[in-house]
């Protein structure tokens, strides 16, 4: 079972509160969420929306239709209509609103969603785009927002325009109610979302009557939970991810989908820890003036021994190349999380993208051992970011950390233990020198250096080349030596990391999918169709150095070979290609700045084996 | 060959050209250090790239020198700083590195005002670069190096600064290298951002600005009677700093030289970091212990607990 | 006939003019040369050379061996006793002085070059290093330095001081002799090379009492010369391709070893154009605050019409990321010479490289078509740089020419016919606009749209995904449409441009050296010898749109594919293989910030053949 | 649907929040382009990213829109306006945007006085990514999208702009669009680089310096009888430029706005371009034919000649 529930409306008018309210009482009531927040980059009056897809069985993806769509004004309705299955929830008092009228819409979406309207004979309006979801099997509730606002109005005792507010959560009181839950999740939810009384009782009574207007169409049951279970946007997975691993120093410039991990972060203060004297530590969060601050400072903070991060997305990113080559120069410990989003340039800064993958593995001028993961889930993104700083201080080289605005923006409602266990830490060859001065760059068999703090002893870093001093040379014999112990670094981590956990291997079969990132949760959602086709996947999860001979293993002997990315040129195949010699049999794509959908998963898969060479995926408003 | 089978530090050979003003400001440097009995090893000089960027790797003590990218030495400077308050930081930055590229950097650790100090190699070009104009030439002036001259208006590297908010600000002159040191000590003793803007004769590329030059103009605020630049209450915080600025106008027959303004009012960026982290003095970033046994210290349970749903 | 002619000396006493006093008079002489100077980050004091190769025939590299080492000081013979084959000229009086002494020699340089000579049972003086040389063949010719000074002091009545200077000429007028060549081209170039009648007359006679005071030990003849030649270094090759091309905007940041480049276009001022009205045009040079400011301030006059272009190095380029990416999004002409020189970070600002191919080819977050190209030699620079205004304009998209410090700071003597010819100038899809507002963006087939002038019409311009218009839209279906309109660019281009204009191939055989960039000259030095093994060449000129099929034609069935690169991974075959699914059998490397020389191309091709897989080559000081 | 089918251009909807300062702004800039009679094709309006950077994409006149990255906008006008002087270049940038990551290109730009108009949207915020405090907002200072008060002390945008030779200054309020129209009137007449610190209230984000914070607290500047911020002799340019610093640490029950400063004597970039290069403004970069029947005009021979040996 998974029920997919959209809900949208002009950003700034409480679409993520309710999406959120709904979201907690169906979690409450014992079911499996993912859901996700598409918006435009823009502060109010915009069309954003928020799908919710529950299920009783762990959900990883959304997909391409909303099973229930919610709206409480017309732009909704217009941009959603094509997409309903069973229900629409509407307001009737709007049904003559027609699509001109809708300022906010942009005139590429007014057109086209007239235009389907009118291929059936229908007249762009609320009421016609009803009928057009109606025809194609959906149900019509529409529900009376202005008679609930009037009665809060009374009841609570404020004006209308007050009373106004509570739209959104009689949505979600009309939703409950059609899947067949019970209110009370949603009554308990609202009395911990706000503080005010007044607005409690207003959303309390607003969702009430929403709930007694409307039919259940679902007859959900509330489930047993056999252990706790945790919210989890892949932000906040980052960021407690980084507090498990020793983070200790983060510096950042705001950008979307990246700030609010370092929002998180520099709301947590003084951090509890285990260690016997001063009990309590803290992580300095910076907002700095820009990018270029901002990964440099992290790299100062690293060479004094603190764990430390930057994060960012593609324009900050594209600003930190110089200091991630003088990091990768100077051995040091930094991990970059990198969200990506719509490129190229300021590209679509609220979509998702997944197209910065060979920026991030050619980064920067010259050669250094350069590490690359990318996380596939919320739950790979919290352990990817301990992985990452362990990585980053035991080869003593920048790391970075790839996400997508698909995850950061989306959450998972799932089992706490998966974010439990043991959290390693591996300082590597962090020592404590007893001389004056210390020769931070030693030529080593694994090319790794032991390393001391900045206060420790005299030692000295430069971004030319140097000898182990860190002392400026440029003779030719040293030149190469040096070189060839930086690199030989990567090539220890390849020899160390295990293949195995570069990988994710899911199923088997003659037919293999090769994926990265985000999508990783749209096949785990389909697998077992996938499976039942003889198709098995395969999640790259570290691009650098790259698990060559385990997937020219797997790879080997597959009858067709689909390189599944969220970009245009197949960038993770590109290196794979680069890697094995192994290029692609078919291609299925997606670069329309929304997430790959689970259902887009099988139609690709099942369009490319039937011989369609490239297909292109298209799903989302 | 490697340095692996020596083992011992080798004092780097200075590979300035002779005569260049870099020489007196590593002096002032080495000698500041020593006299306010710092510990080298606690110091963190950090530097950009050019001529001065190198000063770190020519000094002939124990300190840590970090050699860092043209115009970021700020950043750097300011991570380290903040990591580990404990470390004495010092950014020797070149006129282009500082003013030029760095100029938002500049700015940016004056509204900060960490506790560190911001020496700048004054010399009025681009010297590694083989003698470009730099942001303090000023406009029309065509050293040998320049094939016109100057197009650019220069920059006022004092007046910008206490516009920023630098609570030291104060310049001098590389062949005045006891006045130099005992400015660098005062700056070192400051708790706040401070900037010694150092003018630095290059004579290979700056023929206009050269030792004769400054020999007959510059003049000491300290020998000047009057001259009061330290704010010592709130209220005279603008009046201090409009004064200062105009100081930093006088460029001409007369060019002053001295600590032009003293804010010690001024809380630093440190402090207000703790104001929300407690013992961050006492137990910075830098210098805790995050791990044990290969596993990590900090206690994740009521974190993870707040995300439950 | 080939002769490797090397003078050394302390940064700023002289040794480039020295140099250049010797490649005029032997290029006067009729000889065809190839010049390379070698020094360090510094302004004054540490050592550099430079180096001339002569022949009776064209020459496009250098060597890794000195027939004739001329020293006026110590750490000059220090540095290089062990590269002489026929002849040394020191100054005697310097016999006694020991590394140790020598304080500008780097710790590294002075250990290994001790131990050198005390492997022989030598000491590390002048002496025995002379010693060394004489004893694998070299003659050691003792040039009488200060009697030169003493006399020209005397003669010319200046100080000793001022006469001290001389010594460097002394060295040439010396070598003149060596070679068997007449001392009337020096005259004429220290006449032409002084404007004060004083060094002139100084210069002159020191030329003349050293030429008097050395045996002949080449007997080489004047040769006749059929046409005019030219003087060509890189960064000016450059210059001059990018007038020709219609250049009319440079910005720039001062760097190594770009900056020369500009500084050459500043000095232009005003050009001469064949245009009607008003006959002089000019090219705007601005030195620019930062990297940053350089690419956007070319972009921004781009979008005015003007041929437009930014020029630097690793760390400039690096900077520029994010500025290429809006380039690329609002597909502005915009061309980026990039010089490569020793890196990651600051590298070894002053030697060369050739790690940053990666690097240019994915720089910026996102998709957008980067054009690369990678010139091998002096004459192609120049008209690449011509070639690379015409693809920008024409594909309207940055263009990324790719230079190394080996040809920027190094010179040949050839014909001035090779700098002549058509110089075509395609303009692409600029038109004149009638209307009001202008769709700049407009969806075409090939993915080109017309383009106006800012100035010309209303257009709009914006780094977020925009519409036909310009104008910011998130729609998912146009953000599919121009995605796809941008990406179709490069495969129209990939269509247009012919295969063979972007690969070079060197003679025929069962064995390939894949290559590009610089090493092309050191190949064409071998070419005969590389022939007589059944070796062939192939020069990758175009890295995006990649020569794919030629590519593959070329490599099919070849015995052996042998990539010769100038950086550690290969990174030309990387992008072979991420391309063609075609693996080198060998790799012969340099990476030691010296350039690859004619005969390291055959020891490493020898290597390779007799079954060394990965051949290092290290050869230069 | 390509917009292929339509081909009108059609206005764009000012995605701004109800109330937001940046549409006085726009109207203001719309009319002052209008009164002063410019011919829309040749005004190139230049921004930066941010809410303040779409306003060119609102403006309801056929102008030239050139939307930029973040913190570059300066660096692309630059280019726009030395590559073709003919246009009138106005470039709107966020307070983040020039003053935070764009205080470099903001600091260099005075320093080469071209004939540009940077309009700054002062409204204390990063509004776009949600409120974060912006160089402008002043220490302690907390808003209601800020968890603690700013850390940060605040730039002087007025002070550091004339400490780095922008020769027309002034501040505008973007709720009184009459009187910054007719700011915006005199600095597009002025020849050479004019800033407009425009305040800006974002309702949205900043719940301190709101409306009814700047309307009971601006006075304008021209209604002062003693006030002439302008230089019309050399000898004045010091004085009237601490004047104008002065005055503009003014900030607290009273908020001056107008111009505070502008020096006509200073020549323009452009005239120093004009003098090693003829024709210049005629013909400039942007117009030269470069090409005639496929081939390129310009003539080589000369330049060839120069390199034979
Ligand atoms: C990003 C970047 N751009 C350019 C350079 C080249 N570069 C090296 S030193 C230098 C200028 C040095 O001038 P300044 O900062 O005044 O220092 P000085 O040499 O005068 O001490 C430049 C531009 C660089 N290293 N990095
Ligand atoms: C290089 C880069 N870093 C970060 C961002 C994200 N970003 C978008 S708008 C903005 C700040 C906007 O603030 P401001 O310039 O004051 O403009 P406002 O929105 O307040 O008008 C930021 C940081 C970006 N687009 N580019
Ligand atoms: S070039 Fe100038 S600044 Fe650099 S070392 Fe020489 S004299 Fe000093
Ligand atoms: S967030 Fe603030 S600045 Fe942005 S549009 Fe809304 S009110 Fe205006
Ligand atoms: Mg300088
Ligand atoms: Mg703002």
């Amino acid at each position: 079972m998974r029920i997919s529930w959209l809900i949208g409306g002009p950003q700034g008018q409480g679409v993520d509160t309710s999406a959120n309210l709904f979201g907690q009482a169906v979690a409450k009531a014992g079911y499996y969420i993912f859901g996700n927040r598409e918006y435009y980059s823009n502060i109010k009056g915009r069309h954003s929306y928020f799908q919710t897809v529950l299920s009783d069985n762990p959900v990883h993806s959304v997909v391409s239709y909303a099973d229930i769509l919610v709206a409480f004004e017309p732009e909704t309705v217009f941009q959603h209509f094509d997409e309903v299955r069973k229900v629409v929830i509407y307001d009737p008092s709007q049904a003559s609103v027609s699509v001109p009228f809708v300022r906010s819409m942009e005139p590429e979406i007014a057109e086209e969603k007239s235009k389907l309207l009118e291929n059936e004979g229908l007249r762009p309006t609320v009421n016609d785009a009803i009928t057009y979801a109606v025809k194609r099997g959906a149900k019509a509730i529409g529900l009376d927002y202005d008679s609930i606002v009037v009665k809060v109005a009374e009841e609570v005792n404020v004006p209308r325009s007050v009373a106004e507010r509570v739209k959104n959560v009689a949505a979600v009181g009309a939703s409950l109610k059609v899947l067949g839950l019970p209110i009370d999740g949603l009554l308990e939810a609202v009395r911990n979302a706000f503080k005010n009384e007044l607005f409690i009782r207003m959303n309390s009574l607003a969702a009430k009557l929403a709930y007694d207007q409307v039919p259940s169409v679902y007859d959900l049951k509330p489930l047993e939970r056999k252990e706790p279970r945790v919210w989890m946007d892949g932000n906040t997975a980052v960021a407690l991810g980084k507090l498990a691993g020793g983070l200790r120093f983060q510096s950042y410039y705001p950008i979307t989908p990246a700030a609010d991990e370092s929002v998180y972060l520099e709301a947590v203060e003084t951090i509890e820890m285990e260690v016997n004297a001063l009990k309590k530590g803290g992580v300095i969060v910076v907002q700095t003036e820009d990018e270029l601050a901002a990964i440099n400072m992290a790299s100062g903070a690293a060479l004094t021994g603190a764990r430390a991060a930057t994060s960012t997305s593609g324009p900050g990113f594209s600003l930190m190349a110089e200091g991630i080559g003088w990091a990768g120069m100077n051995e040091v410990p930094v991990v970059i999380t990198y969200y990506m989003r719509g490129a190229p340039s300021t590209g679509q800064p609220t979509r998702t993208g997944q197209a910065d993958l060979k920026f991030a593995l050619n980064v920067s001028h010259g050669e250094f051992p350069r590490i690359v993961i990318a996380s596939g889930d919320h739950v790979e993104a919290f352990w990817d970011a301990i992985w990452a700083l362990n990585l980053a201080e035991r080869y003593q080289t920048p790391v970075i950390h790839l996400l997508e605005k698909a995850i950061a923006n989306s959450y998972v409602v799932t089992e706490e233990s998966n974010f439990r266990g043991e959290y390693v830490i591996d300082r590597g060859k962090l020592v404590r020198p007893e001389t004056d001065y210390f020769p931070r760059f030693q030529v080593t068999e694994d090319g790794i250096s032991p390393r001391v703090r900045l206060g420790d002893a005299g030692v000295f870093y430069s971004g030319d080349e140097h000898n182990e001093w860190g002392h400026i040379t440029e003779a030719s014999t040293n030149r190469r030596t040096m070189y060839e112990k930086r690199m030989r670094k990567l090539e220890t981590a390849d020899r160390e990391i295990p293949e195995e956990k570069r990988v994710n291997v899911f199923g088997e079969g003659d037919y293999a999918v090769v994926t990265w990132g985000f999508t990783k949760g749209a096949i785990l959602d389909v697998l077992d169709e996938l499976q039942a086709m003889g198709v098995m996947a395969i999640q790259v999860r570290m691009f650098s150095p790259y698990p060559r001979n385990l997937m020219r293993k797997l790879l080997q002997g597959k009858k067709a070979i689909i390189a599944l990315e969220g970009n245009y040129q197949a960038q993770g195949a590109e290196v794979m290609t680069e890697q094995t010699g192994v290029f692609p049999t078919h291609y299925v794509l997606k670069y329309n700045g929304r997430l790959i959908t689970s259902d887009e998963v099988m139609e690709g898969v099942k369009r490319a084996l039937k011989g369609e060479r490239r297909v292109v995926l298209s799903a989302g408003q | 060959m490697q340095a692996s089978e020596v083992k011992t530090h080798k004092p780097v050979w200075s590979d300035w050209c002779p005569g260049c003003g870099n020489f007196g400001i590593l002096r002032a440097e080495e000698l500041a250090i020593r006299e306010l009995g710092l510990d080298p090893k606690s110091v963190v000089v950090v530097s950009g790239i050019g001529c001065s960027g190198k000063l770190p790797h020519f000094m002939n003590v124990p300190i840590n020198g970090v050699h860092t990218l043209h115009g970021r030495a700020l950043a750097f400077a300011t991570g380290i700083k903040l990591a580990n308050p404990k470390l004495k930081v010092i950014v020797n930055a070149g006129d282009g590195d500082a003013l030029g590229i760095g100029m938002g950097h500049f700015v940016h650790a004056g509204r900060r005002n960490i506790d560190m100090v911001l020496i700048v190699h004054d010399n009025g070009v681009y010297a590694l670069t083989k003698g470009q104009a730099s942001p303090t030439l000023r406009k029309g002036i065509k050293t040998k190096s320049l094939p016109k001259p100057n197009v650019n208006e220069a920059v006022n590297p004092l007046a910008v600064a206490i516009a920023s908010g630098y609570t030291f600000v104060a310049r001098g002159y590389a062949y005045d290298v006891n006045h130099l040191k005992e400015l660098m000590k005062r700056a070192l003793n400051h708790r706040g951002m401070a900037l010694i803007d150092v003018l630095q004769p290059c004579p290979t590329y700056n023929d206009v600005n050269t030792k004769e030059f400054y020999d007959k103009r510059v003049y000491k605020l300290e020998e000047q009677k009057d001259w009061d630049p330290v704010v010592r209450k709130p209220e005279e915080v603008q009046e201090k700093a409009l004064k200062a600025i105009m100081k930093s106008f006088e460029w001409g027959e007369r060019i002053p030289i001295g600590l032009f303004y003293q804010n010690t009012l001024e809380e630093t960026y440190e402090d207000r970091i703790a104001k929300y982290i407690e013992n961050y003095f006492d137990y910075p970033p830098a210098l805790q212990e995050i791990e044990k046994d290969g596993k990590s210290t900090t206690l994740m349970d009521k974190l993870l607990k707040t995300r439950r749903i």
